[in-house]
């Protein structure tokens, strides 16, 4: 294909991706988006290939890749989406890396000079540094969002020091490459190794529930890095496809912290959030008391209430307990009980987790409504089921000197009735105490949720 | 003009324009589909695949082929996969219209 | 790449991107300012201006030249009229605000 | 300056422009983006002027015109928007004239080579002809809208074949033009005289208070050209500002369509929509009977009402009514009345026509709502004053076969008790009788609004 003809694809792919990325605006056109998108993607690989030589080759590791990504996709649980989605980034973060070192290897293929310019140069120096940064960032954080290591921060003394040394090391590398007159493997490979290092070393000390905000980031440079590759080989499908990844991840970066009320650098700078297995911080040597009740109490409670709302959590996502909630809603709609669902815009472990877990239990999402939408109406409501939910019904947002102070929150604590299901009287993601749990209203009922509220349904 | 314009400047007007886009399209996004949001972007990030079949493209198969084309396969993966599990989570979002058409 | 690429396609690139960021900016324009949107984009088709000082450019002053003075002048009603007169309907629109910390 | 920092700056200015626009989507930050836009007009202006080499003559041709915008913006009447937008509107198609005839006769200051190339030609064509039917269509939307003209439609036998024929003729000039080896001065001139003469045929069978649209049409079409001119120029500054004008206009006219319920070509196609001042169209032989009222009895109404809505209509503006209807609200307000008001998007004579005339009054935009917001509540509402508004409040909407059938209205007749402040029992904009004026709840108040408000509010 000639050039007019491969930008001239390569913009009508642009278009798919951006009518893919506007068709989420509402979950009745999000499927025909996602379908644009895959269009755009077979516009953008066909294109491609015409300009390849060895497409038995590259059409076998599609079709190896493709079956793998299939299968993946097919068996995942709904509830494990947050590490699948880190999962998949390391990959993209692998293959930029590969690519790097190929276009080094051969920079003729990519329409490159033999001899590699200087501005080439220090474009494949960011995008093997963000790309390697990104596979061990991503690495780690599937480690600690699938549970196969400890959520707890790995934090000792030096840590930024050292990677401040490692930093300027890479970068002496670096110019060594780029100051070298013939292609330096030497620095090359030192520079790429230590960048993977580097990688691992920054996302360690960053607590495990902080994972999805990491996740967001390095999604949003790996699609800077995509354009700036774009702008290295005058690619324009590379610049859009990277401005819209870029924006995308920025964005969402910005509304969990915006949510969680934190500023970025300090989700970054690490070192903040435990396993949430801790037990209840220091009480200010006042013991608080609180009231537990069975299963059967509650059932009693919601069965003679007007409204509940249910607010789900983590601790949803952990037992898996979408569908018995679901259960549990048709139960009392069928007594006559007005039931909704409150949702934390970053309740569980990613933006959109908890819609995506009660949409798979085949929740009518009318029922499901955003925070802004629902927190007036907690003051009339008979009670509130706090499921595997915790920070995000914490009153001490509401207090000055607080760490989560200015977080905002579901207003839990201002309805009648209080029912609070999780295993202890542990703390959540943040580490705090949460009074909503000592209050005169409310009621513990202790154990996995799933198994709670199948307790629930039977009592019904 | 735009002959004699430099391609670092036009690349730039297709960035900021682009951005633009991006940010508002972004922003239009339900909060209810943040997830898939995530897993789209993610696909459209193996956008990379186009590099990585540079990269597997010369005739000459050298270590640099192979090495591209196993940057194919790791790319593929995260296109094929997340545009499916994309399309299974929003399968999620419909049932509920089946049910009442049922 | 760029470079090789025929300049209309660059031209239709960038157009097509420059219609997506207005199609959101528009559509996210409060009803409310609908007729200072009128206003403003008058006073941006003034952008004209740029084509009438090019007909007004050149320095052997034909008649073609005077032509483009008066084009000039034109535009120039237009840009000024439109933003002059968008400012005065957005001041309106603030009162209440002095109103209120008075 | 080097073409690479003309780009540049063109680009600057573009995101100026962006800017502009979406500054607009709050009164907050609306003034903002005027300045943007303000500063992006500046910086393309100043970057142009480089590229040129008369500038004393350009910087005094400048004056002239801004002084003259500025004057004819500081003194226009706030309910003379709808021609200002016209009058303005008509100085671009005249301006786009001239620019295309002087880049025939001297190409090279464009750019363009001294022979004119045939895409350059094409070009060139339809510039001028879009500039053409921009000037005089927008000379006839001024007339009508400013009362200078009779806002009837003017039809006549074979209209449509006449404009036919002409059409056939410009093309054919057109083509004699394009054809020909030298600069074709005859065909060019002939060609654009019968443009000037096609946009007043096509104009004048629109009827006056159709012309908004057809503004907004001309606005959407002149930024289509101006983007058109950018691609023979290659300049995106040009490119990018034409289609945000472009779009602009497309939405707004598709907005109004949509809010008439018209498909966009009938309004186009013309012959609908009288004077207003025709009587009360044929009345099914009924004779029906309405109620009329003083103003001391609609003050006495409203003095004791809970909650008042009034619904303005395009006898505000003609009344010029605005200031007195702030008084009344006032008034209101002092009694405890709750009072709001509901504006539709289509009442008046262009979009936002009554927010723009609410705001000048200083009436606060918190108790401004929009159709979509109120119209639930009206029902809810003791009394609703209708304010020489009579299309936007027609239940003839709601009747399946009516020529405004599927029109969205507010919802006044479903208030306890209906005030209608206008001058008769003259049809509105789209010609109907108007069911709400006979309905038993209903009290007509005849007279000027202006006057008939000051009445009330020395009743109250
Ligand atoms: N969604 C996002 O995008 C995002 C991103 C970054 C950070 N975060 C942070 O994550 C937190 C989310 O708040 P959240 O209220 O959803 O979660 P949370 O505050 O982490 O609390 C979850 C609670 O669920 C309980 N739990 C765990 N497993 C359970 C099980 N199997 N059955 C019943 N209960 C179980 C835990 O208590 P027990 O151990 O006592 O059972 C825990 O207190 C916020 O602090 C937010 O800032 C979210
Ligand atoms: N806003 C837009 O963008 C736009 C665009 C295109 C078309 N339109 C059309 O314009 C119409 C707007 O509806 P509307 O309800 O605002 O206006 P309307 O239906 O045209 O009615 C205006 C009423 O005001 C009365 N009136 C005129 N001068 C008056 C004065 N000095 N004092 C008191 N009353 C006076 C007239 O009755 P009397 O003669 O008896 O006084 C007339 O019935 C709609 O049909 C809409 O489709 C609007």
């Amino acid at each position: 294909m000639s050039a007019n003809m491969v930008a001239l694809a390569y913009l009508v792919a642009s278009v798919f991706f951006i009518l893919a990325l506007k068709g989420l605006s509402s979950p009745e056109s999000a499927r025909r988006g996602n379908l644009f998108g895959m269009v755009g993607m077979a516009i953008a690989v066909a294109t491609t290939l015409t300009l390849t030589q060895n497409w038995p080759l590259i059409l076998g590791c599609i079709a190896v890749g493709g079956i793998i990504g299939a299968l993946v996709a097919q068996r995942v649980q709904m509830t494990a989406m947050p590490e699948l989605v880190a999962f998949m980034h390391s990959l993209v973060g692998l293959a930029a890396v590969f690519i790097a070192i190929a276009a080094v290897n051969n920079p003729v293929s990519f329409g490159l000079p033999e001899i590699l310019p200087g501005g080439s140069k220090l474009e494949l120096f960011l995008g093997t540094f963000i790309g390697a940064m990104t596979w061990s960032g991503s690495v780690i954080a599937f480690l600690k969002l699938s549970g196969r290591m400890s959520g707890t921060p790995i934090v000792f003394s030096g840590q930024h020091m050292i990677n401040l040394l490692l930093a300027i090391a890479m970068i002496g590398f670096g110019l060594w490459f780029f100051f070298s007159e013939t292609t330096n493997w030497n620095a090359f490979i030192a520079m790429t190794a230590i960048a993977f290092i580097l990688g691992f070393l920054i996302i360690v000390p960053i607590g495990g529930a902080d994972m999805p905000v990491v996740i967001s980031m390095l999604n949003s440079y790996s699609g800077w890095a995509a354009a700036g590759i774009g702008f290295s080989l005058g690619n324009p499908m590379l610049i859009i496809a990277g401005s819209l990844v870029g924006s995308s991840g920025a964005i969402l970066s910005y509304i969990m912290c915006k949510a969680m009320n934190r500023p970025f650098l300090s989700v970054i700078l690490g070192g903040f959030g435990s396993d949430g297995g801790t037990a209840a911080a220091a009480d200010d040597g006042v013991q608080k008391t609180y009231r537990s009740g069975s299963a059967e109490d509650a059932a009693f409670l919601m069965g003679n209430a007007d409204s509940v709302i249910i607010v789900p959590g983590y601790g949803l996502a952990v037992a898996r307990a979408q569908h018995a909630v679901k259960e549990l809603a048709e139960k009392l709609h069928e007594k006559g009980v007005n039931v909704r669902f409150a949702i934390h815009p970053v309740a569980g472990r990613m933006p959109g987790h908890m819609n995506v877990l009660l949409a798979e239990a085949e929740i009518p999402y009318e029922q499901v409504l955003e925070m802004d939408e629902i927190n007036s109406d907690f003051s009339n409501t008979d009670v509130v089921l706090v499921l595997g939910a915790n920070d995000v019904v914490n009153p001490a947002a509401n207090v000055p000197g607080s760490p989560i102070y200015g977080m905002p929150i579901l207003d839990a604590h201002k309805a009648r009735t209080v029912m609070v299901v999780k295993r202890s009287m542990a703390v959540g993601y943040a580490g705090l105490d949460n009074d909503l749990f000592y209050m005169d209203k409310t009621m513990m009922i202790f154990g996995d949720a799933k198994k709670v509220v199948e307790h629930l349904v039977k009592a019904l | 003009m735009i002959g004699e314009i430099d391609p670092f400047i036009i690349n730039l007007t297709v960035f900021v324009l682009a951005v633009f886009v991006g940010y508002h399209v972004v922003w239009n996004v339900t909060p209810a589909l943040h997830t898939p949001l995530m897993s789209v972007t993610n696909a459209i990030s193996g956008i990379i695949l186009v590099g990585a079949m540079l990269a597997a493209g010369p005739a000459e198969t050298d270590w640099g082929v192979w090495l591209g084309a196993v940057a194919v396969t790791l790319a593929a993966i995260n296109v094929f996969g997340g545009f499916l599990v994309s399309q299974r989570m929003l399968e999620m979002f419909k049932k509920k219209d089946k049910k009442g058409s049922a």
